[in-house]
């Protein structure tokens, strides 16, 4: 079955969540949830490792040959991300079910899970899908279930959340098929890798750069680019917590994948980057999140939505890699979509186990939550460290690259931006901790339950990996090179 | 200048796809009530369908069902991806539409002026 | 009273020529405009009238919302285990060539069963949504 | 349909916006059958002006029916909407004129299943054969589409048993 693997990996969730609706019981779904995932993570497992050893692995849906029938095509890269998001979600699996039970009301546990699912079949299918309107469908798929999962915080205002990232989400989703009607027209295909070939000799120059400001502005709410970002925050804050935390580490990260894709693998490197004013706008906006998510998450109460304005100002950190464009910039950029997922899984993840035993929403309910709850404030506070990028930590070696990058091209000002966001965000995550580990606990906040094991083994393991992939960076390093190079710069180098 | 004119002619499907989709659009990101906003939201999705399908059309073709005695066929590949893209209006209509009556539910209103300011923004 | 008396009786003669269209859809797609979307569309829109025109209890009874509850994931089901079969043939997933000796066979069946699964899910997830929006009651 | 959409963007009366749009699909079906795409015209036909209608005034039902007067006018969404439309009069500026056969839409990969169809799948109807075979992936994803979207309303409408 390995030869199968690219579309058993998108199929298995969905298999996963069919079954799931169909039988409907109360203790199966989560079984049959772990089990899907765990399929999902072993074949995403075997495609890296095929793809590492074969050059691109081109599978056909249906038998027909692309460009006509639709190609599931896998590169070091995706393969890569498909590994991540595949692992971070089974994980987290393990980590939902003592967690939804106390948040969710008993009979929408098995919907959740099946949205879960769904979610994540459709972010894979994005990740290995080489045809444009077959990653729109599983755009859609994808998004579909967000809002619904969003929807299932239990909070009132998670339903203004969904509607609102409704609206936007659908809106970018429309903008990219917009943009992908452009390039349909002009060269009549939908495979990514045809169009890539045929773009070469289109004379039809402005067509070709409407589409992609159509596409990359399309994605960019995605990504909840700044300041396309309104949706976010609310989002984050009003989903249950194993909700936040999947969203969290996989979503925006493979909305970022697929606009790099379009940028290297579909446009080009030489398209694109000859374009100055395109590099200004996505080296300002990025340079700008850093900055504005960072000053609005220190005047957060909210710790969820604290932390997903910190989101918002990470995924400045991956677009500005982006858009320094060179062999360090893009390794940050790689780094810290494989590292910010494991951080912010971590965070959300700890902040879920704050919910399930006392009810902790507010950054002032923290305080002295070092006495109480040890194992969990450790966690955050680490994980914290590694969102400012402390050496040792994992949030270091991706602004290093970046810092490389930017300094291979001369930019001072980038430099001084990067600095200048980290002391920003070494306010708000001091905040924390100061409250955790110097103030006398609220006598106010009770816990009413004690976190389960598995909860804290999964955060407590997400927290490591933290500090070992800081420590350790021959294993994040190193596969983000090979991806880089093999996959992005392929030409260049 | 004959060039312009005549190309405004010959590509007049496009202005009114560009029009239709702006209006659309506008109707999404300016109005407050929630229905309102769903509906621009289909009208923009649906005027994306011409965008695809009227590039297919050749002038003298028929519609793409094999038969006998016609040559000319307008092209079959548009028209599949717009009825995935249709179905998909659909699901997100039908989704967007049921938490407007959650909404209204629990807020008895569905002005997001009112919302946005009380519920969402004051923390 | 007697403009309700007309809808009722209209709406009774017209549901099952509905139901015929539907199928007429379903089947005929292959040679003409339609398939499993439009079939599920229409055959829906039938159970729609009937609920608008005989009310939310009456259309429940005849019609129970469990059954196309269940059909949504049901459709589903059948589309991906066609693929399934044809990637334990050794084939790739949703290759229809697996499903016969002869390709052209393999791809008749296979084009009919996922056009089946579609139908299926088509009716059920349409009338479940309208079900859920009727039934949800005035607060 | 220039006028209905006017229409929508003027009209207070919720339940005119909606049959405005009901009337706008419709018009779109039929243009889209002057374009020669029967099948998305059916679908549309059923879909726009069926469907969703059924839905708006189902949901209308519950809600009040007027929209209220925005409290503040703003112009960033006018400039949007400029953007958004100069962009794509600049994009679809020199594409293909309208009816032409030449296009690479035609010529690359259309003609491959016009030719291919009938052989291979035995199906007459091309949009049906690329909709489940060639494109069958496709339109698996579209099921799934729907799939979510009919689990997820469920799940947002379903009252909780207490």
């Amino acid at each position: 079955m390995n030869e199968h693997a690219p579309a058993l990996v998108a199929m298995l969730p969905i298999i996963g969540a069919i079954l799931i609706m169909l039988i409907r019981h109360n203790h199966l779904n989560w079984l049959i949830a772990l089990l899907s995932g765990f399929g999902t993570m072993y074949y995403s497992i075997i495609l890296y490792l095929d793809a590492r050893s074969m050059e691109t692995i081109s599978y056909a849906m249906g038998g027909w040959e692309p460009p006509v029938g639709i190609e599931y095509r896998i590169d070091e890269f995706n393969a890569l991300l498909i590994a991540l998001i595949s692992i971070m979600s089974f994980l987290i699996l393990i980590y939902a079910k003592s967690s939804l039970s106390n948040e969710l009301k008993k009979n929408k546990i098995s919907t959740f899970y099946s949205m879960y699912l769904l979610c994540l079949g459709g972010l894979i299918g994005i990740l290995s899908t080489g045809d444009a309107f077959n990653a729109f469908v599983f755009l859609e798929i994808s998004s579909l279930a967000t809002y619904v999962i969003i929807s299932m915080g239990g909070d009132r205002r998670g339903l203004l959340a969904a509607y609102q990232y409704l609206i936007v989400g659908t809106i970018g989703a429309t903008l990219y098929v917009i943009g992908v009607g452009l390039i349909f027209i002009i060269t009549g295909s939908l495979n990514l890798y045809d169009i890539s070939v045929k773009l070469g000799d289109v004379e039809l120059y402005r067509p070709l750069l409407a589409s992609l400001a159509f596409i990359t502005v399309g994605i960019a709410l995605k990504i909840a680019l700044f300041p396309l970002h309104a949706w976010l925050p609310n989002a984050y804050a009003f989903a249950p917590s194993v909700g936040t935390a999947f969203l969290a580490s996989t979503a925006t990260k493979v909305a970022i994948y697929l606009l790099i894709k379009y940028l290297y693998l579909v446009y080009g490197f030489d398209l694109v980057y000859s374009n100055q004013i395109f590099i200004f706008v996505v080296l300002s906006l990025s340079v700008l999140a850093m900055f504005g998510a960072s000053v609005i998450a220190i005047f957060q109460s909210n710790l969820k939505k604290l932390f997903a304005y910190s989101s918002v100002a990470q995924i400045g950190y991956i677009t500005l890699g982006i858009g320094i464009a060179n062999y360090n910039g893009l390794i940050g950029s790689t780094v810290h979509i494989i590292n910010h997922s494991i951080i912010k899984a971590a965070i959300f993840l700890a902040i879920g186990c704050l919910v399930f035993s006392s009810k902790i929403v507010n950054i002032d309910q923290l305080a002295g939550l070092g006495k109480k709850m040890p194992m969990v404030a450790v966690c955050i506070t680490i994980s914290s460290l590694s969102l400012i990028g402390v050496p040792g930590t994992v949030g270091f070696i991706s602004k290093w690259y970046l810092v490389l990058g930017s300094l291979e091209q001369g930019w001072w000002v980038v430099v001084f931006a990067l600095a200048v966001s980290s002391i920003l965000a070494l306010i708000y995550v001091g905040r924390i901790i100061e409250l955790i580990w110097f103030h006398a606990p609220v006598s106010s906040i009770v816990s009413e339950n004690k976190i389960p094991f598995e909860m804290i083994a999964v955060t407590v393991l997400m927290t490591i990996a933290t500090i070992y992939f800081g420590i350790d960076t021959r294993l994040t390093g190193d596969l983000a090179k090979i991806a880089v190079e093999n996959v992005l710069l392929g030409e260049q180098l | 200048m004959s060039f312009e004119i005549y190309h405004f002619i010959t590509s007049y499907n496009y202005y009114i796809i560009i029009f239709l989709m702006i209006s659309g659009l506008f109707i999404v990101v300016s109005k407050g009530n929630m229905v309102k906003k769903l509906v621009g939201l289909a009208l923009f999705q649906t005027s994306v369908y011409i965008l695809y399908i009227s590039p297919g059309k050749i002038v003298g073709g028929t519609a793409p069902i094999l038969a006998d005695g016609y040559t000319i066929y307008s092209s079959p590949f548009p028209h599949v991806l717009i009825l995935t893209a249709i179905v998909v209006g659909i699901a997100t209509l039908s989704l967007g539409l049921s938490l407007v009556i959650r909404i209204n539910e629990e807020f008895e209103t569905i002005e997001e002026d009112e919302l946005f300011n009380n519920e969402l923004n004051d923390e | 009273m007697r403009l309700d008396l007309l809808l009722r009786i209209s709406s009774k003669i017209f549901l099952p020529f509905i139901i015929l269209f539907a199928f007429y859809v379903q089947f005929h797609g292959d040679f003409g405009p339609g398939g499993g979307f439009q079939a599920g569309v229409i055959f829906a829109a039938g159970v729609i009238l009937y609920t608008i025109i005989f009310g939310v209890k009456k259309a429940q009874k005849d019609f129970p919302e469990k059954i196309f509850n269940f059909m949504v994931p049901l459709g589903v089901l059948i589309f991906t285990v066609t693929g399934l079969i044809s990637l334990s043939k050794g084939y790739n997933f949703l290759d229809y060539d697996a499903l016969a000796h002869y390709p052209k066979h393999g791809q008749h069946i296979g084009i009919i069963a996922i056009e089946l699964g579609v139908f299926v899910t088509v009716i059920g997830s349409m009338v479940s949504i309208f079900y859920a929006f009727v039934g949800r009651g005035k607060k | 349909m220039a006028l209905t959409t006017l229409g929508i963007i003027r009209l207070r009366n919720l339940f005119s916006v909606v049959i405005l749009s009901t009337i706008y699909s419709f018009l779109m079906a039929t243009l889209l059958l002057i374009f020669d795409a029967v099948d998305v015209a059916l679908t549309e036909a059923a879909v726009g002006a069926g469907i969703s209608t059924v839905l708006m005034l189902t949901v209308l039902y519950y809600t009040k029916m007027n929209e209220e007067k925005p409290r503040y006018r703003s112009v960033l969404p006018l400039i949007i909407c400029l953007v958004v439309g100069g962009l794509l009069i600049y994009g679809t500026y020199g594409l293909p004129p309208f009816g032409a056969a030449d296009t690479p839409i035609h010529t690359h990969i259309s003609v491959q299943y016009l030719e291919r169809s009938i052989n291979e799948t035995g199906v007459p109807n091309v949009v049906t054969s690329v909709l489940a075979s060639y494109r069958g992936f496709d339109t698996l994803g579209e099921v799934i589409v729907v799939f979510t979207a009919a689990i997820g309303v469920l799940s947002i409408l379903k009252r909780d048993k207490v």
